[in-house]
């Protein structure tokens, strides 16, 4: 089982943490499902539909680590997929930036497309992370969703 | 002494990222920031979408610390 | 919209695609999901678990695009997914080299992650490719599975 | 005349990519193919899992042909 979580100011490349898995899962992984959270140019989430300007994660060194080795720990016990990457920024970052990587690597596709998208169900609600958005209107704390706590808990269900 | 840290909201409204108090137990935390804070900051702070964690776990009810414990206020967390 | 399919017997690099989609899509798209299909060194699907060693896919030029267009049209007829990309290999590949990118840009998590597993499920199972594994113990030409038809079955539910 | 396409195992049977044949219609391809190939091959492209395209659009039953049409009988398919 190999799975690290990297919480950093600096922007990540894609493509170097990509030939990372890749190397290590040769021949083995025939399926590597790569998900990357942007920062759109437009708040919804917010609802008021204004630009942003920027969004600032802040988090808690340690806690915010472990919160999401949790994360992964349960997705690999619930599937078959040894090679995770989980790489978080913080900091303030603008649209269009890279906020967030996750890259599952398994046997089959299932498996991989299955945990990456739990993962991120859960980076959501559970990781220790804090984002604020600033907007022309102003700035406002994001809270994760009544749909992201609906997704999160359809994980929960027997048979998902 | 306990060292208590305040994140997002948290931090802006005691205008701080934390504080050294002297307290027995998370209630004498509260106590001691009554002293500092007005009302409506220690309302957030207490909030029932806070919750707190004393050296990086998450705990619930009024837990004793000792010297050198960090508290943490969370305000609600999201990530991705 | 813009969806892109290519076949291709040269080797891909998941980078500038990547740069590519991001480009394009950038301050709109929230969540871009890749997939990359890689050739394993084990053979389960034939089912003797011999060492793979090679795997060959066959197209049928036109048709075989065409195929996937038509899937991509499905995804983009079921949500918002502006920016879809998918490459496929075909000619000998050997286990670790890579088969297939999907990749898929949308505001949304929920909608990128949906599209590129309904993308694979259809590739598996209506996209005019054909594809030969060659083991110490013989060649055979590999069906889609009948958990692949389950899969594409199951996105024809309602609710799905 | 008509071409006619053989993909994957189907290629490997027939031992060619494709031939050339008169035929006025796609049971008159497989009349004709009968003549050059043994029973147990022409069993294969008469399979029930192969799909026949014209002109790279699958068809059912015998349509006609017209000279220059591209006849393609296509095993079970599996991408990805």
């Amino acid at each position: 089982m190999d799975s690290r979580v990297q919480i950093q100011v600096a922007e990540f490349d894609v493509a170097s943490i990509y030939q990372e898995v890749r190397e290590e899962s040769a021949g083995q992984a025939g399926a590597i499902v790569t998900f990357v959270g942007l920062v759109r140019d437009r708040n919804e989430i917010a609802g008021d539909g204004a630009a942003v300007d920027t969004l600032t994660l802040e988090h808690y060194p340690g806690m915010t680590e472990r919160s999401i080795a949790v994360i992964l720990e349960q997705a690999q016990s619930r599937w078959p997929v040894p090679w995770i990457r989980v790489v978080h920024r913080v900091g303030e970052l603008t649209p269009s930036e890279q906020i967030v990587l996750v890259m599952v690597g398994s046997a089959h596709r299932e498996a991989a497309f299955a945990a990456a998208e739990f993962i991120m169900d859960y980076l959501k609600t559970d990781a220790v992370l804090w984002k604020r958005e600033r907007t022309g209107l102003g700035q406002t704390w994001l809270k994760s969703t009544a749909q992201d706590a609906v997704r999160a808990e359809k994980w929960r269900q027997p048979g998902s | 002494m306990v060292s208590v840290k305040f994140f997002a909201q948290l931090r802006e409204v005691t205008g701080t990222e934390g504080l050294q108090i002297n307290a027995a137990d998370l209630n004498g935390v509260f106590v001691e920031l009554a002293k500092q804070y007005p009302e409506d900051v220690i309302a957030q702070l207490r909030g029932d979408n806070v919750r707190v964690a004393i050296n990086q776990e998450l705990v619930n009810g009024n837990p004793a610390l000792v010297a050198g414990d960090e508290v943490a206020l969370l305000p609600p967390v999201t990530g991705g």
